[in-house]
């Protein structure tokens, strides 16, 4: 088995390569792969295409591979936080492809789970549903969406244990149990190590056989991007 | 035209929008303000809501200190959660979502048609953010509730015969509510938007020059 | 709120009608709604569709509204323990459509997910792919395969609390939180009511969006079909 | 023919078809014969079971007492679970087999063709008892061995150029194990069957004669 590397890079150690597809988990900046991210971007791979909700923000998240311009491609279904990105999109020099986030989550895990394409509702009557093919089922038309695999996934989880079962915390999630299936190959990376046996078997998110490889972060950023609270009332 | 009138304010819309919520249902709000909403729901009406992200049962934003990065909303904003809360991943979310299991949906929009008609995305020519979870809400949900304006900044219609702008989805809108009238459609087989309120001191011909959609009485 | 009910016949009083489909959880005899078909067997409900992976067997599970003649057709993958299905089945008394085990479980979720219909390489060369819509997606032949969705599920849970969050044990989860998002209407019988709070939020399998109507239920059978064993060795 | 020869017991074919399994793998067993291949898994080679009504890291039966009317396999045995167990439902556990995520799997058969067909569901004029998830683990698993008598029980060939049996997969079987020999094929794109093989006391002569389909040698 052997499933626990040392570090994340060692943990993508011959994964990657120029021109790879890449699905990543997270929303915003919650439940990101932080430290694969970093460690991509230190490899200097390029040409990367990008499948994932946000492209981070300037400096952190998939942002800092924009910077470095190692991204050709971006699918994602909302990019509103990153100056650098709309500066490389504008002028022409990154690809873009949005799709509706529902949508975008249902094709990783179509892609996952070896469904080629789905009709939607999602869509119909934009611009997103041109060029594709329509189809009505009991009088509602409805628009063909592609699954999606991707040469590599790279998740956040809560925990694993050496198996590479991984549980995910609260909202920190979203896209990750997605995403960890649809990668040919998934490295996730997580906040904690635990013994096997100590996961309730209830209560696994990502069963065993979609993680190839796991790494124990240390000191995530864990960054909050809208840090909002209520005021205590006074007694 | 006609003398400008205040209208409703942000609070008073969002408050009407509240009507709408009947106990029990579940419910997702939109960023911006569909959230003032959560505000007014009236005594004795449950209401869960829903975000996009993965959780059902959100609870109000932290206490200082309390703020978990594991524990946002669709709006990146901090919040907690309740007693009835559960978490889920993107895929399950908006099959909650798509497979309209879903009463309600408040969003905001740029424009709405007469035919329900909805454009909350995009501006041509200005850099496209996209469309987030908004197209999937508003071809999954029940039914949808928007909250906009009556009029953009110079006066302009956003009310409409037919939108201009590119569509978030089409023949999607239930309810409109603006700062000048609410209105609404029996279903959404053809059937007319119907002016249900006006703000006080909005005559009927001031709504008519300030609209650009055709609705009923 | 209310979603609680004091007995299974309450818990679907209003919600049966002649000719309806009923998609319900459950593998073999496992995780069964042993107590809503027992009170849906009593309601004299008749010319039933029934979506379920098995069928039950004589006397028990949905086996019960076979021999009770309740049931005009069955949408199942696996019908072998049965009797009585296969006497009124020979005898031409009863419909019977046949899906993969896979197929019938994802065209359950793509009911419950508002996903018209998908493309499966499932069954492709074989008598269930006669009819039925071909594409080719990279060069591999799929069948088009619609979702699934019935007037009422019925499901078995392990815990519920007030809302109609559920949680499943083992493998008597199996096809019950996919049945849950299908019906236009989901009823569940639990084993255990809980107080509100006491689900861990990140461990729940159906969030109460899904459910309803509850009832807790009392003296399940939960009939075992195979027990096997094995020997415990000399010390 | 020839004279009748014992060929390998089940036992043996079991272990024929557990030589298959690589540390690390993720493999299905089918009901029946295929179950006993675990007994045969070599030390050092960590495998680990799926069932597919659920289950990831399916344990041995359990002892008399200890049986659970919620764990049970897909052939409806009660089972154990294991400190790698996770459970899941139903469209989750074809996911993961549909999806091309199970390294193997392990199935008995009707009739095999010379072409990778595979016939074991149903026999025309029986009663049909339904494919279960036979037909999702042959168009989804990466692997599929296949371990079938070589003749039936007739003598008829099982082994054949084309199958008269309707079928649970087209070009799927990429190892089949009968008691007489063990066929191979390199790949799924027109690769024939390699005999790779046979059982002490079985000639070239033999085989070919109680062969319905071409392989190599």
């Amino acid at each position: 088995m052997g499933k626990i590397f040392d570090s994340a890079v060692a943990a993508l150690d011959g994964l990657l390569f120029d021109g790879m597809t890449i699905v990543a988990g997270g929303f915003g900046l919650c439940g990101i792969p932080e430290k694969l991210i970093a460690a991509i971007h230190d490899s200097g791979v390029k040409d990367l295409t990008l499948v994932s909700n946000n492209a981070g923000v300037d400096g952190f998240g998939l942002g800092v591979l924009l910077e470095s311009r190692q991204v050709k491609k971006v699918l994602a279904s909302y990019v509103g936080e990153n100056k650098e990105f709309e500066r490389q999109y504008l002028a022409g020099e990154l690809d873009l492809e949005f799709a509706p986030q529902g949508t975008l989550a249902e094709r990783i895990r179509a892609g996952g789970a070896g469904i080629a394409g789905f009709y939607t509702r999602t869509g119909v009557g934009t611009k997103i549903a041109e060029g594709k093919e329509h189809k009505d089922f009991d009088g509602e038309t409805y628009i063909l969406e592609r699954g999606i695999v991707a040469d590599l996934a790279i998740v956040h989880a809560w925990q694993s244990d050496p198996y590479g079962n991984l549980v995910y915390r609260k909202t920190a999630r979203n896209f990750n149990p997605n995403a960890a299936t649809a990668g040919r190959v998934t490295v996730a990376e997580v906040e904690h190590l635990v013994d096997a046996g100590s996961l309730d078997p209830d209560g696994i998110h990502t069963p065993s056989v979609y993680v190839q490889r796991v790494v124990l972060g240390h000191d995530f950023e864990k960054r909050i991007e809208q840090r909002t609270v209520r005021q205590r009332e006074a007694v | 035209m006609s003398t400008p009138v205040k209208g409703w304010t942000r609070d008073e819309m969002a408050a009407r929008a509240a009507a709408e919520l009947k106990d029990g249902f579940y419910v997702n709000l939109g960023i911006g303000m569909p959230t003032l909403v959560a505000n007014h729901i009236a005594p004795g009406v449950d209401i869960t809501l829903q975000s996009e992200n993965g959780m059902l049962g959100m609870g109000p934003f932290p206490f200082a200190g309390d703020e978990d990065p594991d524990l946002i909303n669709a709006g990146k904003q901090t919040i907690t959660e309740l007693r009835r809360t559960s978490y889920f991943s993107s895929a399950d979310s908006f099959a909650m979502i798509r497979g309209g299991h879903m009463d309600l949906s408040i969003l905001g929009a740029m424009e709405v048609a007469a035919n329900g008609d909805l454009a909350n995305w995009m501006v041509p020519g200005k850099m496209i953010k996209g469309m987030g979870g908004a197209m999937d809400l508003v071809a999954g949900c029940k039914r949808i509730v928007v909250l906009m304006e009556h009029n953009d900044k110079t006066g302009g219609h956003k009310f409409r015969d037919a939108c201009t702008l590119p569509l978030t989805g089409s023949n999607v809108v239930d309810v409109l509510i603006t700062d000048l009238a609410v209105f609404d459609r029996a279903d959404r087989k053809g059937a007319p938007f119907r002016l249900i309120a006006m703000a006080d001191g909005v005559t009927i011909d001031d709504l008519r020059a300030r609209t650009g959609a055709a609705f009923v009485e």
